[in-house]
């Protein structure tokens, strides 16, 4: 087979494609990391993972930045939105335990929605959320050479 | 104030910016479609960047020659530390050249910020940012990482030496 | 030209018992004395201007008429540690006339009207402290002490205290913990010793030279005793010479003598063949003096304190050219490290550090910086603690470096000795 | 009075104080080590050094004493130079063990080199080095390179507690601080030492490595130990209280403390409390809140008899307590028979010379005014013959905090038996107790109040960290008893 049916194939071959559709609800120095997840160097859409605008068609919240209170609000109306198998991604130290600036009212997204996955780090690295991501569930998209998520884990430690 | 150039035929047509634009766009599309090595993705669970040793990542807990941790718990970096992460509780050692160690030394991972003043504050180089980035972990998992994972995880592969050494500091009668 | 007013009958072997010494016109001065009244002996010997023989050179009448007369009870103190480095005069005093030394301090004793007197000999001496006992012994059987002393109504007893060999117990107040049991260290001053010393009363300390020229200060009377000596240092002195001279040895001229005859005519000249290049003048705490300063100084107090040095004890120690200042110099801060009786910091610790750091000039490690690190930490040393031991540290490594600094250089350049070859460079002591 | 220029100010002095004294009197920052003003002057740090009109040397500040019309000045160039090199021969040979001592952080070579010092050493050769880690018994730990033989703890010895413990040992840099042999240094001030050192040369085995001292605040209060009544300072923090030190109180314990008392801060900290009420309900004993509880026992013996009802009082709580328990609570409720409990009442007068008083109690002379005011005095014999009688329907025992020196606390507990209810109130539980209430109370250091020491003198103690914020005052528990609210403003909060 010619190394050009190969590459055709590779490419535009029929997979069962789920696309995860990713609702971000991401602010502050967070944010520029979260870009990044669908920018050309970590780009997460080939693994079949999507950014939408709407939360009614996601199913996957990322929450990054300092909650103060208008921003609460809007996560737990765009969680409620969320289709039904909902899952939260807490990114960052700030929405995670708020602990680093001394405001007086300090909000920690576990308090809001009940969250799946915790990232740690100010800002964390992207592959550190799509490692967080792929730790939720079965990736979407099957590639041959995709080692399964067990062999994944094990490697990192 | 800004310099406004008028007249030319190149900017008050906009033809050729929006069709230099697109150039740029189909002149990568066809190096990535044909030179996939030279693309810029990192196909993340299978591809992984070595990060330079300056990168601040999760904690390591240096050791001495003998493998006992090198840290003498003087609570320094748990003093300079801005979010407060790290607790140590202090205990006597038998041996007197050593005489203050730590029983209990954890950083949680979900308060620190990575700034690596506690790397700036310590002492005797006991404490470094390793360069594996932050592990994420679902909820419940132990981000309160203590001494064994952090001195002892597999891939410290038996710790980390710490360059300050006691025995050539006490030789040397400082 | 070397005199023979204090140490006149000294080759006479019997001038050590009593009788000898009373054949020799002894204690005649000590009835003349009990004819005098207290205050006139203070007077003559203020007007004799006799200057303490033990290092300080304090005017001895002075220091007499520090004393409170609050009727309180004294003590007389004969400062016979003589722990100088180089000075053996007290020795050959007392081995040879210990009567001479009882009869200048009953005289003294008189003078302030002091019931208890010690003489502190140094641990080292035992044979001497022996002759001294014996000669006590002989002057109480003879009735010359205990009570009513030859009908004067005077009673006095006397004691020998050995000392345990430390160097700052030949120090005023060093001495004074000493006998009192204490650990040897100088008390804070003031209050000074004549108001506050042994037992918290009223204590004179005094060498045994001084105490001797006492006597004699009775026996001539002021003008005679003035006849040696210049104007402000009167009198002869004692002059333990040692080093590298043909005859080493005690010589006793009057103050003002100059050096370089000293050398020549008393000494015997220089060994053979070798050239002055240092004196110390006054003991090892005394700052060096180079050849040339040398020749030119007399031995007087104001003279030599003129040039930089001390006349101190008294102790000339000659070095010629074959002999290396930096190994010389370590020798002395090593001495002076051992000393050091801990209490004051600078000196303590100071007295430590110089002794490292020329150490490791003589070992040939050291560096160029060290030499002036050495010279720094001498001058921060000097004049900050309760006794003179860190000065007596600093002094001579201030004069060291200062006049000799190229051996010290050539040390740390070629890592030997520029004198001695390279056998220096390894065996550091 | 003399007059004195201290760095161009004119000062005032009363006769005889020393150079030292004035200056620190007026906050001239001088800088000292062995100078400590509860001592004799031993002189030998030479770092007080200063400049006096008319004397060449530089004069030590702590010897000499003032003069009329003496201008001194410690700011001038050659002083200063002099402070620096005086400081740098104490660190030359000082070990480099700021991790692990235990006084980093309040040490006095750290504050005094960073107030005078800031040199760059020079000092390359190597150190002397001296016995670390010594065992003086069960209280202290020597580290010999530490030590800057200021002498301190040796005056200490000597002139304080007058057992000359401990010496200076061999000559020169080599001199140490020690005992003869090692001996433990154990009298009843040893830990003082601990204070008084300005470095980490003798540190307490109690603190050692509990805590570091900048995570610590610190308050000062009345110590419970004993009736002098020694003002002390308890460091703490908000996981609980570490340690207390002797503050500086001028007619009552100067600037030392008893080590009995140096242990009275660990009956506050939350493993020695008691949390809960302990009630005994019919289904073995359950928790309460105190408050519920106290409400619970009010209602409870509001219909008994008030003749029935008999009080036993220890002298460990305040005046105010005192006065709120009558005002409110004995008085309306007209009840009689209140006792004063005192352990070993004949061995109260002995005294061991120096802070120690055999009355353990810090204000059984406030409690005795007050009973007598409100003529509530009754005879210990009475109780105990209406015990033995068995008329006492309802026993209220207000515990002692500190039940160390209550030694006759067994024997007691099987005479208060006798009455059919007994409620007994204390901060810490108390062994083999039976007891139908038994209601946690606060500790002496989470309260505001005033103890009477022996000598009639008035101390107020205050409110530091809270560790069991239930927990009542003796204030709040008679407000209760009495069927009120504890009024908002809380008399001793």
């Amino acid at each position: 087979m010619s190394p050009l049916l190969e590459k055709w194939k590779d490419y535009f071959q029929k997979p069962d494609r789920i696309t995860r559709r990713v609702f971000v609800a991401a602010k502050g120095c967070c944010a520029i990391e979260v870009e990044n997840l669908i920018a050309s160097t970590y780009d997460i859409q080939r693994l079949g993972i999507d950014f939408v605008q709407d939360p009614r068609s996601a199913s996957l919240m990322i929450v990054s930045g300092w909650i103060d209170d208008s921003f609460a609000d809007e996560i737990i109306e765009n969680y409620a939105y969320l289709e039904q198998d909902k899952k939260v991604v807490a990114v960052g130290i700030c929405s995670v335990a708020a602990n680093i600036f001394y405001t007086e009212k300090k909000i920690r997204l576990a308090d809001l929605v009940p969250v799946a996955s915790y990232i740690p780090g100010c800002p964390p690295r992207p592959e550190a959320m799509i490692q967080a991501i792929l730790n939720l569930d079965v990736p979407a998209k099957k590639t041959k050479k995709m080692t399964y998520l067990s062999e994944v884990m094990k490697s990192n430690g | 104030m800004s310099i406004v150039k008028r007249g030319n035929l190149k900017n008050s047509w906009y033809l050729p910016a929006i069709l230099s634009g697109l150039g740029i766009t189909f002149k990568n599309m066809i190096l990535n479609l044909f030179g996939k090595r030279k693309m810029l993705t990192l196909n993340y669970p299978e591809e992984k960047y070595e990060y330079s040793p300056r990168f601040k990542g999760s904690h390591v807990l240096t050791v001495k020659k003998d493998g006992s941790i090198r840290c003498t718990a003087c609570m320094l970096c748990a003093t300079n530390c801005p979010a407060d992460c790290i607790t140590i509780i202090a205990s006597e050692h038998d041996d007197p050249s050593v005489e203050k160690y730590p029983i209990a030394y954890e950083i949680d991972t979900l308060r620190c910020v990575y700034c690596g003043f506690c790397e700036e504050a310590c002492p005797v180089d006991a404490i470094r940012m390793g360069p594996e980035w932050q592990m994420p972990g679902i909820n419940g998992a132990n981000f309160v990482h203590d001494i064994r994972q952090l001195a002892k995880r597999p891939n410290l592969k038996g710790g980390v030496v710490s360059v300050l050494d006691e025995e050539e500091r006490h030789k040397a009668g400082i | 030209m070397a005199v023979q007013y204090l140490t006149e009958h000294y080759d006479d072997k019997d001038f050590v018992s009593l009788k000898g010494y009373k054949a020799k016109g002894g204690y005649k001065d000590l009835e003349k004395a009990f004819k005098l009244k207290p205050k006139e002996i203070i007077e003559m010997v203020k007007a004799s201007g006799l200057r303490g023989r033990g290092g300080a050179g304090f005017p001895t009448g002075v220091k007499w008429s520090f004393l409170p007369d609050n009727g309180e009870e004294r003590f007389l103190l004969c400062n016979a540690d003589e722990g100088e480095p180089g000075t053996f005069k007290d020795r050959l005093m007392m081995e040879k006339a210990p009567h001479q030394l009882i009869e200048g301090m009953l005289i003294s004793a008189f003078a302030i009207n002091s019931k208890k007197s010690y003489i502190y000999i140094r641990g080292e001496y035992e044979y001497v402290a022996v002759i001294l006992e014996k000669a006590l012994k002989e002057a109480y059987d003879a009735g010359l002490l205990g009570k009513n002393i030859l009908g004067s109504g005077f009673d006095h007893d006397m004691d020998v205290y050995r000392g345990a060999g430390a160097y700052i117990c030949g120090e005023e107040t060093g001495m004074i913990s000493s006998l009192e049991g204490l650990k040897g260290q100088p008390k804070l001053k003031p209050p000074f010793p004549a108001i506050k010393g042994y037992l918290g009363k009223p204590t004179i300390v005094n060498n045994v030279e001084t105490l001797a020229a006492v006597k004699y200060v009775i026996r001539d009377g002021v003008d005679a005793f003035r006849k040696y000596g210049t104007e402000k240092s009167a009198g002869t002195k004692l002059f333990s010479v040692s080093g590298d001279v043909q005859k080493p040895g005690n010589y006793e001229v009057p103050l003002g003598y100059p050096l370089k005859d000293l050398i020549e005519k008393e000494c015997g000249g220089l060994l053979p063949g070798r050239k002055l290049k240092a004196v110390i003048p006054g003991g090892s705490s005394a700052p060096v003096l180079n050849a040339e300063e040398a020749y030119r100084a007399t031995m007087d107090y104001e003279c030599l304190a003129e040039m930089g040095s001390m006349l101190g004890s008294g102790a000339v120690i000659i070095i010629d050219d074959s002999n290396c200042m930096v190994d010389l110099l370590h020798v002395i801060l090593h001495f002076y490290h051992h000393e050091s009786c801990g209490q004051c910091t600078p000196c303590r610790e100071g007295t430590g550090w110089i002794e490292k750091l020329s150490r490791k000039i003589v070992s040939g490690s050291g560096r160029l910086q060290d030499i002036d690190l050495l010279d720094k930490v001498a001058q921060n040393m000097k004049g900050r603690t309760i006794c003179a031991l860190s000065d007596a540290a600093a002094l001579p490594t201030i004069s060291f470096v200062a006049k000799f600094r190229d051996e010290f250089e050539f040390f740390v350049r070629e890592g030997r000795s520029k004198v001695k070859g390279n056998i220096y460079a390894q065996s550091a002591h | 009075m003399p007059k004195v220029h201290i760095n161009g100010k004119e000062i005032e002095v009363a006769e005889g104080t020393r150079l030292i004294d004035a200056f620190l009197q007026n906050q001239e920052e001088i800088a000292h080590y062995c100078y400590h003003p509860g001592l004799s002057v031993a002189g030998v740090c030479r770092l007080c050094m200063v400049e006096i009109e008319g004397n060449p040397r530089p004069q030590i500040a702590c010897n000499t004493i003032v003069q009329d019309g003496m201008k001194v000045t410690n700011k001038s160039e050659s002083i200063k130079e002099s402070v620096k090199w005086v400081l740098d021969f104490h660190l030359i040979n000082h070990p480099l063990d700021c991790p692990i001592c235990d006084q980093a952080g309040e040490c006095e070579l750290q504050e005094q080199y960073m107030k005078f010092g800031q040199y760059d050493p020079e000092m390359g050769e190597r150190k002397v080095k001296k016995r670390k880690v010594v065992d003086l018994g069960s209280k202290i730990v020597l580290d010999t390179e530490r030590c800057i033989l200021c002498s301190r703890c040796v005056r200490f010895t000597d002139e304080v507690t007058k057992t000359k413990e401990l010496g200076i040992f061999n000559r020169g840099d080599h001199a140490e601080i020690g005992t003869f042999e090692d001996k433990p240094l154990n009298n009843n001030y040893a830990v003082n030492t601990v204070d008084i050192c300005p470095v980490g040369a003798l540190t307490s085995k109690d603190f050692r490595f509990k805590q570091r001292v900048w995570y610590l605040q610190d308050k000062e209060t009345i110590c419970p130990g004993c009736s002098t009544g020694c003002s002390v300072k308890a460091y703490y923090n908000e996981k609980g209280y570490f340690r207390l030190k002797p503050a500086f109180n001028e007619d009552n314990n100067g600037y030392w403390m008893c080590d009995e008392g140096r242990a009275l801060y660990r009956h506050a900290n939350k493993e020695e409390r008691l949390l809960q009420a302990q009630v005994k309900a019919d289904d073995g004993s359950s928790h309460m809140a105190p408050g519920a509880a106290t409400k619970k026992l009010a209602a409870e013996i509001q219909g008994l008899d008030k003749q029935k009802v008999a009080v036993v009082v220890t002298g460990q709580y305040t005046n105010e307590e005192y006065d709120q328990l009558i005002s409110e609570w004995l008085k309306p409720a007209a009840i009689q028979q209140v006792y004063h409990w005192k352990n070993k009442e004949d061995e109260w007068g002995d005294f061991d010379g120096l802070l120690l008083r055999r009355d353990r109690n810090p204000n059984s002379k406030g409690l005795q005014d007050r009973l007598q005011k409100a003529s509530l005095v009754n005879d210990w014999s009475q109780l105990e013959k209406n015990l033995e009688a068995g008329q006492v329907d309802c026993l209220v025992v207000i515990g002692p905090e500190i039940q160390a020196y209550y030694d006759d606390m067994q024997d007691k507990l099987k005479l208060f038996q006798k009455a059919k209810k007994v409620i007994w109130l204390s901060s810490n539980p108390v062994e083999n107790l039976v007891a139908d209430y038994h209601i946690p109370m606060k500790t002496y250091l989470e309260k505001d109040g005033t103890f009477v020491n022996y000598s009639g003198k008035e101390q107020k103690i205050q409110k530091m960290q809270n560790i069991v914020s239930q927990a009542l005052s003796l204030s709040d528990f008679a407000y209760l008893i009495a069927g009120k609210e504890i009024p908002l403003t809380g008399a001793a909060s």
